[in-house]
């Protein structure tokens, strides 16, 4: 988790997992292998690893 | 020379070596080359102080890194110890307000790191800082709203004696505090603490003489009045005590009535007459009125003073406030007077004075009450408050009527009326708030509503 | 609409458009088969196509060059393919200006030329 | 008449198609979305051929698809207001043929076919001309002009599109065929 402390704010993080649980949920193809079948579980091993092909679009300053 | 000795001294000088040291080096004969190779004890035989001639060394050295520096033990805080010039270019590029990098400078210039020390210390502070930052998308609003109602629910007193001052009683507490929040112009306790230049400050006489200079004197106070019906006149009887006291002469005081009232004034020691001419008796129970009502002496408002003693100096208490008379007083050090007016802050002394009294009046108030509110949200407010240039207030009248989305100021009060007036004008809600994605019932800009995802398939 | 925006468009042949429709068929055969509106475009179009392609846009660009001439009637013309003047006439029927005798077979030899 | 047309437009990826390649899932997820269908600025979408630029898949809250605003080519049928077309009978009926035009059919009301009274003959499915003896039954190819086009945007095969023969020039192929060979003996 901490990989990404410094990139992404808490909402960020939680949009990019939650995001990606819904994804996951809904039928997207898992990126890492494991056994646990919990979406939400899944996707934060995808974002402890990085995996996670969603990226957050900021306001340029 | 391979260098001529022009270029040498440039070289000297854009490494951060003073023109005059470059020169005497130049003209001992050194060039760049044999600079970085000579030690202490040569440089200093060119005639350079032993400090300065470090300080070259460390300059050459540190930027060079192929030379090998061969230095005696230096003196302890002279060991890599950093210089002005490179904290500074050090500071300039962390992502820090300016007012903590001022702070570092003075701290680090005054402590004197060494180099690693110097990374150390400002890493962290970065990490501090950054860690204190609130994150974007942060509902700051409406944290800070609770912040300060939730105290507000455990504030109960209504007045109480003003800290130390034990005759001049001042709302404070919750009413206080919605006082300031509702930008009265008046406060329901106007006070002013007035502090004093050198010489009246220690003299307790003249800090008095400035005290009765200032207040507000009236008839009432210096005598008592009477209506002499059989005359047709009012008779007022000056104590000649009091009078002393607030050295104010009976002469003064006609030829005072007489201007306000210009009406012919007889003084006869210190019975003072007034006979208005007109004989209703009306009228001359206006007069006494119109006469109870004039300002002999001092500032009209300021109604008591009280000289207190604090840490060695005078300082002036007064009920009543008029920031820009009293100013205006010989005397009076305008820097360190203070008034809990904060419009009048905001006339005389600009919309940022007015800001940061709002926000020390808020703090003072909660502190007051032992209740301890971040100083952010109270900050928060206060630019809101004033963001627009002048004292705004926080209800439907102020900051929150003022919104440009209809729906919101809608939702929170009025409703029908804005409706209303919304459909005869034909207002267009562009819902980029909150109350307004809330009623129409979609994510609103806030926290996890803020972040804009993007999907980057890998293939 | 039932898109955002319209970028630009090219008017086509119908020649052009069996091409492109053949291209198609051929591209989906992997995945899945054509659309029924598809099936039918393409069977209308190898029906009704008379000249390949290549030649019908070289008629329409030669047919620009002559003036009371607009892109959708030269390409009408090379759709249609008119042999006497009168099916060329009811192709300018509902144009403002009426063609003269020669103006008619300038356009007829130029077909001609082509078919 | 057939158009190339350049469109842009906003489509959604069912997270299920998210491990493909995204030009290819977009390309699907448009003939999905626009093949088949009718627009009254467009006309009929026969297809999309290809995908000219993709602009960067967007997340929104509580959807776990993507959408692509993609630019890409498509082939569309217009069909115009007194444009002559040629096309095939697909079906006779009692009031009149069904002619196909391409993607879309057209009506060829019994009173446009031609100047003559014209009569259902049911046995046979055809319909034929009292004095002229003229016939038309499924399979004929014609020459006609389109005099009405509402399209319905809702239900693409309730499109109606009105045809006539009765002017000159127009009517079954081989009529004009005849007419041709009868003028070119007369010139002689």
């Amino acid at each position: 988790m901490d990989k990404f402390d410094k990139k992404y704010t808490r909402f960020e993080k939680a949009r990019i997992i939650g995001a990606r649980g819904l994804q996951i949920a809904m039928g997207a193809p898992v990126l890492i292998s494991t056994k646990s079948y919990d979406p939400i579980d899944i996707a934060m091993l995808e974002f402890e690893k990085g995996v996670i092909p969603i990226t957050v679009k900021r306001m340029s300053k | 020379m391979r260098l001529a000795k022009k270029d040498t001294v440039k070289a000297l000088e854009r490494r951060g070596i003073d023109a005059k040291t470059a020169e005497t080096l130049c003209n001992a004969g050194f060039t760049m080359g044999k600079l970085k190779k000579a030690s202490i004890e040569d440089v200093m035989k060119a005639g350079i102080s032993k400090t300065s001639a470090g300080k070259v060394m460390e300059k050459l050295s540190k930027i060079d890194t192929k030379v090998t520096k061969t230095t005696k033990k230096v003196k302890k805080e002279e060991r890599g110890a950093v210089t002005p010039l490179l904290i500074d270019s050090k500071l300039k590029g962390l992502p820090l307000p300016l007012s903590i990098i001022d702070e570092l400078r003075t701290y680090l210039n005054k402590v004197k790191p060494t180099e690693a020390q110097l990374e150390r210390i400002l890493q962290m502070s970065v990490d501090a800082y950054e860690r204190a930052r609130i994150e974007p998308c942060e509902a700051v609003g409406i944290v800070a709203a609770q912040s300060i109602g939730e105290p507000g629910t455990q504030m109960t007193m209504r007045t109480f004696h003003y800290a130390g001052v034990a005759e001049i009683n001042v709302t404070l507490g919750l009413p206080r505090l919605i006082e300031i929040a509702d930008a009265r112009k008046v406060p329901s306790t106007p006070i002013m603490r007035i502090k004093l230049e050198p010489e009246y400050a220690r003299d307790r006489e003249k800090a008095r003489a400035l005290g009765w200079k200032i207040e507000e004197t009236n008839i009432i106070d210096v005598g008592s009045i009477a209506v002499d019906m059989a005359k047709m006149q009012v008779v007022i009887e000056l104590n000649e005590k009091i009078l002393s006291r607030r050295n104010i002469t009976a002469e003064e005081i006609a030829k005072k009535v007489g201007a306000e009232t210009n009406l012919d004034v007889q003084l006869e020691g210190l019975k003072l007459t007034v006979n208005p001419g007109r004989h209703s008796y009306r009228g001359l129970l206006q007069l006494v009125e119109d006469v109870k009502g004039i300002t002999l002496k001092g500032v009209k408002g300021i109604h008591r003073i009280i000289i207190r003693k604090e840490n060695g100096e005078y300082v002036l208490y007064t009920e009543g406030s008029a920031l820009k008379r009293v100013l205006q007083f010989e005397g009076v050090n305008a820097s360190r007077t203070k008034t809990n007016n904060i419009n009048e802050i905001a006339e005389v002394l600009g919309i940022e004075a007015a800001r940061n009294a709002i926000i020390s009046e808020a703090m003072d108030t909660l502190r007051e009450q032992g209740l301890e509110v971040d100083i952010r949200h109270i900050m928060l407010v206060a630019d809101m408050v004033t963001a627009e240039g002048e004292v705004k207030q926080i209800g439907r009248h102020g900051v929150a009527g003022e919104k440009a989305s209809v729906l919101s100021r809608a939702a929170f009060e009025v409703t029908v009326n804005h409706l209303l007036d919304a459909g005869v004008k034909g207002h267009v809600d562009e819902l980029a708030g909150v109350t307004e994605n809330v009623i129409v019932g979609q994510p609103i800009q806030l926290g996890t509503g803020d972040v804009e995802l993007m999907y980057k398939a890998k293939e | 609409m039932i898109v955002k925006e319209v970028v630009s468009e090219k008017l086509l042949t119908l020649a052009e458009a069996k091409n492109i429709l053949n291209r198609i068929k051929r591209a989906r055969t992997k995945e899945e088969e054509l659309r029924y509106e598809q099936r039918k475009a393409l069977e209308h179009a190898n029906k009704f196509a008379k000249i390949n392609a290549k030649s019908s846009r070289a008629l329409v660009d030669e047919l620009l060059k002559l003036e009371k001439m607009r892109e959708d009637i030269a390409i009408r013309i090379a759709d249609i393919m008119p042999k006497t003047r009168d099916e060329l006439r009811s192709i300018y029927a509902k144009e403002r200006y009426t063609l003269g005798e020669e103006e008619l077979e300038q356009i007829l030899n130029l077909v001609k030329k082509y078919s | 008449m057939y158009k190339e047309m350049r469109l842009v437009d906003t489509v959604r990826i069912p997270p299920g198609k998210l491990g493909s390649k995204t030009e290819d899932v977009i390309k699907e997820a448009l003939e999905e979305k626009l093949e088949g269908r009718v627009d009254k600025t467009l006309g009929s979408i026969v297809a999309v051929t290809k995908v000219v630029g993709i602009e960067g898949g967007r997340i929104l809250a509580g959807d776990g698809g993507v959408y692509y605003t993609a630019t890409f080519d498509a082939l569309v049928y217009v069909p115009e207001m007194q444009g002559i077309t040629e096309g095939n009978i697909v079906e006779v009926a009692e009031f009149g043929a069904f002619v196909c035009l391409g993607p879309l059919d057209g009506l060829l009301h019994v009173s446009q076919i031609a100047d003559d009274y014209i009569s259902y003959d049911e046995k046979n499915a055809r319909l034929v001309g009292k004095e002229s003896g003229k016939s038309l039954a499924e399979g004929d190819s014609v020459r006609a002009r389109i005099v009405a086009v509402s399209l319905n945007e809702h239900e693409p095969r309730e499109s109606k599109i009105g045809l006539t023969m009765r002017q000159t020039a127009l009517g079954k192929l081989e009529w004009l065929e005849e007419m041709r060979k009868k003028e070119a003996e007369e010139a002689k």
